[in-house]
């Protein structure tokens, strides 16, 4: 808090807030619009493919996106307050590699249960936290920041895979991926309860609302008096946490602790996240808004599959759709002295 | 009262030296209970600096403040609100992305939060509870960027009074430039509070609009060079007494500079014509400025005013009219266009929108005119210093050197570079100036409006969005009112003629 | 001047006393974080030196050299656009695709099929930056979106393969020694350094996009040509795209579409690491060529110095962080995101 | 205040650097080419123009690069290495790329700079074909001994360089034929099935699924419903079967992947779908965990492909080459299929544990696993 920078700050708020009507259009287009993508997606392929449709293919698709579901959660509170986080694969990796060693596994004897993924989501969390303090401590910038624990993350794990993989054996562990109620795997109700959780913060507790105000005007909540360091650091540790839990989720997936096991999460998860309306900027959207664009971009996975696109040009089709949703969005700002970076 | 004599604030012999620059160089004042102190003073006299000291975000160097007789360190804002100081800062200072209640509380939630958990409902009636105290209708629970400025003003205000709130005790209120972008009316609703405050408050009221200050003040404090210059009763003292302390001259009388003034300009030739404009914020809006001639606009927020401005530079939203300068049709689709055209424009946001704070003072004047100094694509630096310095001497900018940063300028020394901006060709035709004085002190404000006036002499066609309606009369060789988007009289303001603030007052509202 | 200077000079009034800049206390600041850079590349070398005293030895040098090369070259363009305050996450595939299009094209094209690639980097730079401005779409967003797209044509006109070099001979002066010791591809990356630099320093452009990066606003009421500006940033951005897929190709006689998707992270990092603010304005790309040693001194030479493997990232993860603490220049950046 | 913070993040910088200093040197003593090295330099660079330049045995540096420690196929690999070099007294250098071409190279180029190149023996496995040219042609300019092995473009010939001391690998077109059969038997000799290939640029990967398309060509009962490239990856292979399964359902009578991380990931897939062990899935390269679950029954074949003697070989051949025990000139194949084996649930238990022969490192055995020369 340099005296010097707030005279300076304090001048931005003022234009940061533009008038009335503008902003409702662009609010609306901004929540409705990746909504109404989704929906126009789940016509076209129901239309385009029967096995789509298919109740299995239900359930193949929500276990699929289960374990996004739960990194973009965590990855949302740190893009609410407009940094980002480029660690969750390398926090994933030490994390996957964490559990299948903790629980009962073909490496070592230990058999902790439910310490065992306990232990994982804190460790997740200590990530995180290393995350926040270095950029706002350090004040380096997060970008920089969470790549470099994303290197460290891998190099952690792989010094525990020590070139023997460890099998899982532990039954409730691998049971998340195999168990199911009602078609749906127990991951799928660990997402959702992951869902509701972060929901749940991000709305309604203080965390959440600051890293929300934190995003619109972090000069502001200064003069005010929020000490907005130790919130910024909370919300990388959230989303440590949950990279840790998506971790889990994966390694029971996979039956192994895997150093690839976040491979690709961590541009998903951004992806679904603006997709669903939660801003780089920061300070918009939220969990459900992120939520709707991890469904976007897994039931366009899934479909495209299903129609029998060629693997390489459904990544195109992902970039595409991310840009034209944001662009769709944008649209009814363009003509205003809006700053765009 | 009997405990009046007692101060609840003392502040003793505050010292505060940044490298190269004493801020504070021993102020000494005191408040007291239910008392109302004016600070007046000009920019780089030290006020803001006080004021930061005294919520502690300003570690001072050596002196005491004492709050009820005991002698505290302030450690930050929080800190402060606990030893009852709350200060509103000068810009508008809401979050726009959350809730106009959270806004009123921020950081203060109290019972509004149960363990790190929002119950909305008390938080709702916390805010509520402010927003009776100014009979506003906003709804505390809608988004504040939804709210339109005025409406986010009342909200600004219902910040201020929760401090009363916060502290057992009663507290002491520092008010920074309330009123630099309130409306006459919102200015009244305030001061009504300010007096309401006072049965159980202190405020400190910081103001450049010394005839607001005097209003309100049961004492005047008037800081120069970081010492007290003296203080002042406004009930024996004159505004022209201020001045003098202020200023440390007597005040020439003509702030307004009317002797430079460049005559009737009835006959001359109209240079921007505005006919049929219609865009986003105003309707059907025609409007012409002669050679030479002054038209200030007058309104309230949302009278369109601003948006009109806005377009006129290719910043806005037109949908149909035209504007021509000099006869040729302007293309308004972007300020590019109009720099082309010869229209200057001097933005209200300075800060973010008239300087890059972060370039050097001549970098910030060629800005817009780079084709001055260059041979085809090259710049000629030798050209470039020589042309910049001709204005900094010519404009009188106080600055070490060209190469400075102007983000270590005064703010009237920051305005000065910016109006320089447009003037370095000898071209502009017109001048759109959006609150040209506004933050800025007596001096700076003086020498504003002298250019402003030299420049009519010049032949220069300019559009004032005045900050008051004193100076827009007293600037403006015409008056244009304008009222829900669009305009609603065109009052003729001649030297000599000048109409009375009333009859200008009565078509904005 | 004629028409002011004949008017009335302004008399002189006392202006007000303003605080006296606080200058000696900035320049001591910015010209030490100026230096940091510099600093970071001699601390890291020694410390590789002393694991290995043979890192210091000529060839060992201009392998580096050379190994930084491509990644300079990707780094160029990419600094200018963050220097303008937007990112591009599409330089890597875009390398990669220019690669495979490279490949493909020497058959028919010889030696013409280098300039032809360059230009259609270029072409796919100018309308990602076409697409940021009209459609007001974050830059992060347009190339994330470019970098999907690229690589998905990559592999598909590749059909997923290698494309190899028929006629070698076309680029083999982009892998070349002069004197034994230095590569023609950093002669090559210098060249295009000096002239972007230089452009922007005799041009108003340097002043422009510096505006640009730090106060957007301010510079679109100065009037400037604000979306042009970009719009050639991303297209320069391009172009040293396709120049570093030419590099590539020369290195391993083929084109292949994903050859440089694993280059964009290390070249952020070498802007970053130089410090070049990612909130715009405030860098140089002399500061991106000394990120660009750091990131490949610590992408190569931990493992040659026998860091194992594992360690080796972690290593890489904290130097990293460690060089952009150390050479950010916080006066200079407000707010750090 | 802000000064503070800057001198604070300065010093810290200086530690951290002072630490990497520290850890380099910590981390070179034992496995650094210098420290050996060094006084030899001086002539032999010189004799590096000759074809064979003896070295003194102790001054040979073993270098063995793969992708990543962190698949245990590869990991064996650098075991394999670390094995042949203590049978000599040396020590091998460990290389990973993490699967990136531009790196690998970089690093070799590093290496063959900053060492004493004519006795550097670098056993490589390139991570393309095309990544395959530029290592030879940066060995043979240096000097420097390399063994290729998997991945080569067909037309670079092995003959034309006389510092590439060979370039061993698999009969892909024979394994994928092998896996095929035994899926089929598994079968019944009729039924669907669904391919996952590897990474597609890999020779490797095309080669398995010619001998696939083979195998299919003989047994008409089977048909192919779908064909998808998984990238030779436990988790794509996870995702690519999830909706295959969901796409073609019961009809799927088999699995035939390319390698054996993807049919672990298919048998994840599986597991999840509540089919393990009622399809049969096949891979290759014989990882332990494969092996473990064809010993379960839950798996029904791969492919030997012996990592730990892959990574011991290529370092052994160099070494015979570069300390002039062997000549290049003298040998007869230097591009060849090694022997492989089909593993089934018989032989199983006797590939779990791997263990070296060292014998088979000494010069003149180093050659004797070909199965048949590349053609």
């Amino acid at each position: 808090m340099q005296p010097g920078a707030l005279g300076v700050e304090a001048g931005a708020t003022a234009v940061r807030t533009p008038g009335r009507p503008a902003l409702a259009r662009g609010d609306l287009v901004q929540t409705l619009g990746p909504s109404a993508v989704l929906v126009v997606l789940v016509v076209v392929f129901g239309l385009a493919s029967p096995q789509f449709r298919s109740m299995n293919n239900l359930h193949s698709m929500v276990d699929a996106a289960a374990v996004l579901a739960v990194v973009t959660v965590g990855i949302t509170f740190v893009l609410l307050l407009g940094c980002i986080d480029l660690s969750a694969t390398g926090v994933m990796a030490a994390c996957s590699l964490t559990t299948s060693l903790l629980v009962a596994n073909t490496r070592n004897a230990l058999d902790l249960g439910v310490w065992g993924v306990v232990v994982t989501v804190l460790l997740g969390g200590v990530f995180g936290l290393l995350n926040g303090v270095i950029s706002v401590r350090l004040k380096v910038p997060s970008f920089m920041a969470t790549l470099g624990v994303s290197a460290i993350g891998i190099g952690v794990a792989t010094v525990m895979f020590a070139g023997v993989q460890p099998g899982l054996v532990d039954p409730w562990v691998s049971g998340w991926a195999t168990q199911r109620w009602f078609g749906f795997t127990q991951l799928a109700y660990l997402a959702l309860g992951c869902i509701i959780i972060g929901w749940f913060v991000q709305r309604h507790t203080r965390l959440g609302r600051t890293a929300m105000a934190i995003g619109g005007a972090e000069d502001v909540l200064i003069l005010s008096g929020v000490r907005v360091g130790p919130y910024k650091v909370a919300a990388f540790t959230v989303a440590g946490c949950c990279y840790g839990l998506a971790a889990a989720m994966a390694t029971s997936q996979l039956g192994a602790g895997l150093v690839q096991a976040g491979g690709g999460y961590t541009f998903a998860s951004i992806t679904a996240a603006i997709v669903g309306g939660t801003l780089l900027s920061g300070g918009r959207g939220g969990v459900l808004h992120s939520m709707v664009g991890v469904l976007i971009v897994s039931v366009l996975a899934n479909g495209l599959v299903l129609i029998g696109v060629s693997p390489y040009v459904q990544r195109g089709f992902q970039g595409l759709i991310v840009v034209i949703a944001v662009g769709g969005a944008a649209w009814p700002l363009r003509r205003r002295l809006v700053v765009v970076k | 009262m009997t405990d009046d004599s007692f101060p609840v604030l003392e502040v003793t012999d505050l010292r505060k030296a940044y490298p190269g620059v004493i801020a504070l160089d021993g102020v000494s004042l005191s408040v007291r209970p239910h008392e109302v102190i004016g600070l007046a003073g000009e920019n780089g006299a030290g006020k803001s600096t006080l004021l930061k000291a005294l919520v502690g975000l300003v570690r001072p160097d050596a002196g005491t403040i004492a709050v009820r007789g005991r002698q505290v360190r302030i450690k930050g804002v929080a800190d402060a609100a606990g030893h009852g100081i709350g200060m509103v800062f000068q810009e508008q200072s809401l979050v726009p992305n959350i809730t106009a209640a959270e806004n009123i509380v921020l950081g203060f939630e109290g019972a509004g939060v149960r363990r790190g958990i929002y119950r909305w409902k008390t938080l709702r009636q916390l805010a509520q509870v402010q927003l009776d105290k100014i009979g506003s209708r906003v709804d505390p629970m809608a988004r504040t960027e939804t709210l339109t400025f005025a409406e986010r003003q009342m909200v600004e205000i219902a910040k201020v009074l929760a401090i009363e709130e916060r502290t057992s005790t009663e507290p002491v209120i520092l008010l920074d430039e309330p009123t630099s972008v309130l409306e006459p009316e919102e200015v009244e609703t305030l001061f009504a509070q300010i007096q309401r405050l006072r049965e159980h408050a202190s405020v400190i009221f910081v103001s450049h609009r010394l005839e607001e200050v005097m209003r309100i003040s049961d004492r005047v404090y008037v800081l120069r060079g970081g010492r007290v210059a003296g203080e002042v009763d406004p009930a024996t003292a004159d505004i022209a007494h201020l001045h003098e302390l202020m200023i440390g001259t007597a005040d020439s009388g003509n702030h307004y500079h009317d002797d430079l003034h460049s005559g009737a300009v009835a006959e001359r030739t109209p240079r921007l014509v505005i006919s049929g404009l219609t865009g986003e914020g105003f309707k059907d809006v025609s409007v012409s400025v002669g050679a030479g001639e002054i038209v200030g606009v007058a309104g309230v927020t949302g009278s369109g005013r601003e948006a009109l401005c806005r377009a006129l530079f290719g910043a806005g939203i037109v949908t149909s009219g035209t504007v021509t300068v000099d006869g040729h049709r302007i293309d308004l689709s972007s300020p590019r266009a109009a720099v082309a055209a010869g229209i200057g424009y001097v933005p209200s946001e300075r800060k973010v929108e008239g300087m890059v704070a972060a370039l050097s003072v001549g970098r910030n004047v060629m800005l817009a005119r780079t084709d001055l100094i260059t041979h085809g694509p090259l710049i000629d630096r030798r050209r470039e210093a020589s042309l910049v310095d001709f204005w900094i001497e010519r404009l009188h900018i106080r600055t070490p050197s060209r190469s400075t940063s102007i983000g270590q300028l005064s703010g009237g020394n920051q305005q000065k570079v910016v109006v320089a901006r447009w003037l370095v060709g000898d071209d502009v035709k017109v001048l759109l100036l959006d609150h040209p004085t506004r933050g800025l002190d007596v001096g700076a404000k003086s020498e504003v409006y002298r250019l402003m006036r030299t420049l009519a002499a010049t032949g220069v066609a300019t559009v004032l969005l005045a900050d008051s309606l004193d100076e827009s009369i007293a600037m403006s060789d015409r008056v244009v009112v304008m009222y829900d988007g669009r305009v609603v009289a065109d009052i003729p303001a001649p030297p000599g003629a000048k109409p009375a603030p009333v009859d200008i007052v009565r078509e904005m509202v | 001047m004629s028409q002011l200077s004949t008017t009335p000079a302004i008399p002189d009034l006392a202006p007000p006393a303003d605080p006296a800049p606080r200058r000696r206390f900035r320049v001591q600041r910015s010209t030490l974080s100026g230096l940091a850079p510099l600093v970071a590349v001699l601390a890291l070398g020694g410390a590789l030196t002393v694991a290995n005293p043979r890192f210091i030895d000529p060839r060992s040098l201009s392998a580096l050299a050379d190994s930084a090369a491509p990644l300079a070259m990707l780094a160029i363009g990419a600094t200018v656009v963050v220097l303008c305050g937007g990112i591009d996450l599409s330089i890597g595939a875009l390398a990669s695709l220019s690669s495979v299009l490279l490949a493909m094209w020497i058959p028919t094209l010889g030696s013409a099929a280098i300039p032809a690639v360059v230009a259609t980097a270029a072409a796919a730079g100018l309308l990602q930056g076409v697409l940021h401005v009209v459609f007001r779409i974050p830059s992060f967003v347009v190339t994330l979106g470019g970098m999907t797209i690229f690589s998905a044509i990559a592999l598909v006109i590749s059909d997923a393969g290698t494309v190899p070099v028929t006629d070698t001979s076309v680029t083999k002066w982009a892998f070349d020694r002069i004197g034994d010791y230095i590569p023609t591809s950093v002669i090559l990356v210098l060249v295009v350094v000096t002239l972007v630099t230089v452009v922007l320093r005799v041009t108003p452009v340097g002043t422009w996009i510096a505006a640009i990066g730090y106060t957007e606003p301010a510079a679109r009421l100065a009037g400037l040509p604000v979306y042009p500006v970009k719009v050639a940033a991303f297209t320069l951005s391009g172009t040293t795209a396709g120049l570093a897929a030419v590099l590539l190709v020369a290195r391993t006689y083929a084109g292949n579409p994903t050859m440089a998707d694993s280059l964009l992270l290390p070249a952020v990092a070498a802007i970053v690491v130089g410090g070049t603010a990612i909130t715009g304005g405030h860098g140089g790309l002399w500061r991106t060529m000394a990120g660009a040693i750091i990131v490949t001194m610590l992408r190569v030479g931990l493992s040659v110095v026998g860091v194992p493997s594992a360690y080796e990232s972690i290593l890489y993860g904290v130097l990293v962080i460690g060089a952009v603490a150390m050479t950010i220049d916080r006066s200079k950046v407000g707010v750090i995101k | 205040m802000i000064i503070k913070t800057h001198r604070g993040t300065r010093l810290s910088l200086v530690a951290v650097l002072a630490a990497a200093a520290l850890g380099l040197t910590a981390c070179s003593s034992d496995s650094s080419p210098a420290d050996e090295a060094s006084p030899a330099a001086g002539g032999e660079t010189t004799a590096a123009a000759e074809t064979t330049a003896a070295c003194d045995p102790a001054d040979v540096v073993l270098i063995g690069q793969v992708r990543n420690e962190t698949n245990p196929y590869e990991a064996s690999w650098l075991d394999g290495g670390d094995a042949f070099a203590a049978q000599v007294g040396l020590s091998q250098q460990r290389l990973t790329y993490d699967g990136e071409s531009t790196k690998q190279q970089e690093q070799i180029r590093q290496v063959l700079a900053s060492g004493d190149a004519a006795c550097t023996v670098l056993n490589v496995l390139p991570n393309n074909d095309s990544d395959t040219t530029p290592i030879v042609e940066a060995a043979q300019e240096a000097g420097a001994w390399v063994i290729t092995q998997w991945n080569k473009p067909a037309d670079l010939k092995v003959a034309d360089y006389d510092h590439w001391v060979a370039h061993i690998t698999y009969d892909g077109v024979e394994a994928g034929r092998m896996t095929g059969e035994a899926l089929f038997e598994a079968m019944g000799g009729s039924g669907n099935i669904i391919a996952l290939q590897g990474v597609l640029d890999a020779a490797a990967a095309k080669d398995r699924f010619t001998g696939l398309e083979g195998a299919l060509a003989d047994n008409p009962g089977i048909t192919l419903l779908d064909q998808q490239t998984a990238n030779f990856t436990r988790a794509d292979a996870l995702t690519v079967t999830r909706t295959l399964l969901t796409e073609y359902g019961d009809q799927i009578g088999g699995i035939w992947t390319a390698n054996d991380d993807m049919a672990l990931g298919a048998l994840q897939a599986l597991e999840a779908a509540g089919l393990l062990g009622q399809i049969p899935v096949t891979g290759m390269d014989a990882v332990p965990e494969a092996l473990q679950a064809i010993a379960d029954g839950n798996m029904t074949a791969t492919i030997s492909a012996d990592g730990m003697w892959q990574g011991a070989i290529g370092l052994a051949m160099g070494y015979c080459v570069a300390t002039g025990e062997l000549n290049v000139a003298d040998i007869a194949t230097r591009a060849f299929f090694a022997e492989q084996t089909l593993v089934t649930a018989d032989n199983a238990d006797a590939f779990i544990t791997p263990t070296l022969n060292s014998s088979d490192f000494e010069c003149a055995n180093v050659f004797n696993r070909i199965a048949a020369p590349l053609p």
